[in-house]
């Protein structure tokens, strides 16, 4: 299991990788948005956290479709299927690997971004990435899974899991407004997201693998 | 119920009940329509009222066929049967055709009522992401060529969605609301005058029966449809 | 002992092989022939427990659950599972350590890369492969995890004549160890061993 | 040339196709915004115009990376280069097919999700993706070119492509706030765009075509 | 015909082949053999102007210029250019207007389908194909799209005997026609040809 984490974030650290992919892009939508929206400072403060968050989830959604698609289109998952870790285990530590490479670097980011968007604290921000984050790896990794099979799975795979993770951004840009009693809820969500997910994500694989 | 299981069971008996439920369906509808245009206006919301009628069945049929097909999937996934996967997939499109009813009757009345065609208020947006929810099941079967595969797979977001569902309505509660809260099927009894529930509960049920004349249809077809391919490729290479 | 009992293949609603029985005895090959889309790979995929067969069941020892079983495969298919971005040392690396192999896993694969002729080539990335390079990374990863129920899915096409004699080799010395191999194959394989023609 | 045209059209239509989906996408992000930013409607309608438009740019370049991959991976791209159309000309068509399913469909959508932002009037904002969307066509199939031999192409296409799209996002979006000289600023931008993009394309698919 | 001079082949800074040179006249094939990963891929390329070569010069006929060289070529490589999405039908049907074969497409792609022996499987979408049944699929296109030289890489792999036999039946008929083709293999290809092979 640990030899699928250590593989996953060795290949998205390596150039071309996911990680400083994700990053970039985090950034690049969160430029993109003043641009759009024009300078005004204190909107974009008021937008921000809300905007950050929907940013992010952009971002890890974007490393996601390739999570298990190209292990499956090289044979590779069917050798990995195969080995002792069990599916659950495997789907695990993928998911773990991705929070490492984009649901991480973007939390650590984002104080830089909070400060060029104008929020005076970005404390709250980056609690609530930090804790909303791996929710949005381990439910992406559901839609990844179900969506493995699928040669144009990169624009069916938002759509399945853009409102699933809706209460993510609720919470999580509410938490970052701090707004009582989302933090907590964001905390729940999370776990119950990392506990179950690893189960539907391995179950979805199985089922395409029977192809 | 198990002996209904068997697809030439099922539609043996879906096409004894399709004429009646539909016919119900149409006599319920005229009812039901006639009385909601005879109520009298209502003191603050006018002649408007009347979209009630139409507005909230839909959004109750569209939640209501959400939960059928979840069910359905869960029994595809755990007793494997084909039957219910088909009927899973059969509601799909009709849910989403009720939810984006649902959105425009509603959209319709909020124009009036709210003086918008759209506010981003918790019961809203929780219904539209219940279309996205459909939309996203739809596209994933449609995508899947192998039809077993495409209803396994498709149970599973059914049912992983339908976790959600109670927690999109959850999180949206400290939203501000502009839109009704709960005042019909509440404890303690409807707040609204009866003269609005009785054409209310005609066009639910007519609703339902709708839903459920075209869900057997639907099913019917995709029995019919999948024989004829099985007898194509059973010929085939 | 693989024993397969009267099982029944369907694609797509229609019948590929119905009621197909055979045994492969311990330190015994199977040499898996039939024309084009009889169904080689699909039989393949049901041994693995990647597919249900539609009836039927199998059992390798006396194992007969597929996840299980699976865990006793080791599996070639018409993908090579080489990964672009890492260097074949890498890719045989983490399969090793993904399958638990003991004790020295940078001896191990050296000697699997030496077994197949591509010492040299250790540290080239695998997007640089040709396509005869790829297939001996995988019988070097075949070899290196040491599963006793070889499934291989044309494991000759694409690798020159020494490259043939080399996998025949393998797959012969997998069996001399009381290994079981089925080979989906439209060659020749060079093995003295028993061919379940499909139709 | 019309032979490619139709076919990725037809091939986008069909069920899982792009045309569908980036619909989806388009509106999911739209639908995230609020979520995360609040339900205030004049705050919304506000920053609209800006958001629009990068969840516009956004779903565009999702359904981009498969644009030449799918092709390549598959074979399909070795044996369309050596057919009679140039790469140009293949280029151009499937810079065009991309536009007919991502940014048409966008924009016959975007005044219902105008009224939904409370935006008043959504002329403007209309006309400003009917002209934009080509150039974010047109620059994205440049990116698509170059990551083509790329297996997590998906990731490194956005950075490429984000920074050139920069400025059709700010002409985008000004002249979806009616800003004077926006309008025909983005109308050239496109244009340029447009007649330059299957050159270095081309250019960009010949180099990859020889690895 | 097709003249090769003194083309030397790089790939990654190391030399595959130097100094090479041969002609396959009109009406005649070349077998391209060779161990794995001596370039036989990568000499196709060259031929067809994908890769230019290190140095040298390749001519076809008068056409040395690669794009214009290209427009004569018949190409099938490791892929089998089948969509997973379209049906067998429209994929040959898309080919056959994209080269502008003329008059008659349906007719034409029938009598192609009917020449490998997939007549049957016209309606099937790619992605269910066999791996054999995609080859023959490729083999219909080359038929169909007429051109005069034919670069064929590795086109027995995972063919049945039937396959084989009809591959080089389509082979020997395209020569016979005063077509050339270049077909790097591992396998005999059953025809009467020269052979070169690259070490
Ligand atoms: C696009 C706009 C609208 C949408 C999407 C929408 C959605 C819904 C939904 C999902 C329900 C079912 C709730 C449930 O039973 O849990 C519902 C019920 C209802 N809606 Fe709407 N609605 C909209 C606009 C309006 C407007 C403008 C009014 C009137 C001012 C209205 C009045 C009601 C009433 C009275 C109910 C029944 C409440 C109950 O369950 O007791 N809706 N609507
Ligand atoms: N979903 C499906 N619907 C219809 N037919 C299918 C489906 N999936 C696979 N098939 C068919 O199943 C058959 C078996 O394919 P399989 O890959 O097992 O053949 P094979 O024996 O390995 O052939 P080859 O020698 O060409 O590799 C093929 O004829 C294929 O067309
Ligand atoms: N960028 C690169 N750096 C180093 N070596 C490379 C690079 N690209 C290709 N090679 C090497 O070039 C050689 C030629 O590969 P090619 O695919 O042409 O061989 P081939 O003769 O077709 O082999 P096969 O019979 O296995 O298909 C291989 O040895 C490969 O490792
Ligand atoms: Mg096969
Ligand atoms: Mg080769």
């Amino acid at each position: 299991m640990s030899a699928i984490l250590f593989r996953d974030v060795r290949l998205a650290a390596r150039a071309g990788g996911s990680a400083m992919l994700a990053l970039a892009f985090f950034a690049a939508v969160a430029t993109l948005v003043p641009l759009g929206v024009g300078a005004d400072l204190r909107l974009l403060a008021k937008i921000a956290p809300g905007v950050l968050w929907v940013a992010a989830v952009l971002a890890a959604l974007l490393a996601l479709d390739r999570l298990f698609q190209a292990d499956f289109e090289d044979g590779s998952l069917d050798v990995v299927a195969l080995a002792p870790p069990s599916l659950e285990a495997t789907a695990f530590a993928k998911i773990a690997a991705h929070w490492l490479t984009t649901g991480l670097p973007l939390t650590l980011l984002s104080p830089l971004l909070a400060v060029m968007f104008g929020l005076e604290t970005s404390g709250a921000l980056f609690v609530s990435l930090l804790i909303g984050t791996p929710a949005v790896s381990a439910i992406g990794a559901i839609g990844a899974g179900l969506t493995l099979s699928i040669r144009r799975g990169g624009l069916i795979l938002p759509l399945i899991v853009l409102p699933l993770l809706a209460p993510a951004v609720i919470f999580g840009a509410g938490a970052a407004q701090e707004v009582a009693g989302a933090l907590p809820l964001l905390a729940a969500f999370s776990l119950v997201a990392c506990v179950l997910s690893p189960f539907a994500t391995a179950a979805a694989v199985r089922l395409n693998l029977g192809s | 119920m198990l002996r209904y299981a068997n697809p030439t069971r099922f539609l043996q008996l879906s096409s004894a009940l399709v004429p009646w439920l539909g016919a119900a369906s149409a006599a319920l509808f005229a009812i039901g329509l006639y009385l909601g245009f005879r109520v009298p206006p209502d003191y603050q919301q006018g002649e408007t009222v009347r979209v009630m009628f139409i507005h909230v069945p839909a959004a109750w049929t569209a939640m209501m066929g959400y939960g059928l097909m979840a069910a359905a999937s869960l029994v595809g996934l755990v007793w494997r049967h084909p039957l219910a996967d088909t009927a899973a997939r059969a509601a799909a499109p009709l849910g989403a055709l009720f939810t984006a009813l649902g959105l425009v009757t509603g959209s319709l009345w909020g124009r009036p009522m709210w003086g918008a065609w759209w506010v981003w208020d918790g019961r809203l947006t929780s219904f539209l992401l219940l279309e996205f929810l459909y939309l996203g099941y739809i596209a994933l079967w449609n995508a899947i060529e192998d039809e077993t595969r495409a209803a396994r797979v498709c149970a599973i977001l059914a049912l992983v969605g339908a976790v959600n569902l109670p927690i999109i309505e959850f999180s949206v509660d400290w939203w501000t609301t502009l839109h009704q809260g709960e005042s019909i099927l509440r404890k303690g009894g409807p707040l609204i005058s009866s003269v609005y529930l009785w054409p209310l509960f005609t066009m639910a049920l007519a609703y339902t029966f709708l839903f459920f004349t075209l869900w057997l249809l639907r099913i019917e077809t995709e029995i019919l449809r999948r024989r004829a391919r099985n007898a194509l490729l059973a010929e085939g290479p | 002992m693989l024993a397969v009992e009267d099982v029944t293949g369907l694609r797509g609603g229609r019948v590929l092989f119905r009621k197909l029985s055979f045994t492969v005895g311990a330190g015994a090959a199977l040499a898996l022939e039939g024309a084009n889309g009889t169904g080689k790979t699909s039989l393949l995929r049901m041994l693995a427990g990647f597919l249900a067969p539609a009836a039927g069941t199998i059992r390798f020892g006396a194992v007969s659950e597929p996840e299980e079983r699976g865990r006793r495969v080791g599996w070639l298919g018409h993908h090579d599972a080489v990964k672009p971005q890492m260097t074949v040392a890498e890719t045989l690396f983490f399969f090793a350590r993904l399958h638990g192999v003991a004790d020295d896993i940078p001896g191990d694969v050296r000697a699997a890369l030496d077994a197949v002729g591509l010492a040299r080539l250790a540290d080239l990335p695998g997007q640089y492969l040709s396509a005869g390079q790829k297939k001996r990374v995988a019988l070097a990863r075949l070899k290196l995890t040491g599963r006793p129920l070889w499934l291989m899915d044309e494991p000759l096409a694409s690798l020159d004549t020494a490259g043939k004699t080399l996998a025949s080799g393998l797959i012969a010395a997998h069996c001399a160890g009381g290994g079981v191999a089925v080979i989906a194959t439209h060659e020749p394989l060079g093995l003295d061993c028993a061919r379940l023609v499909l139709s």
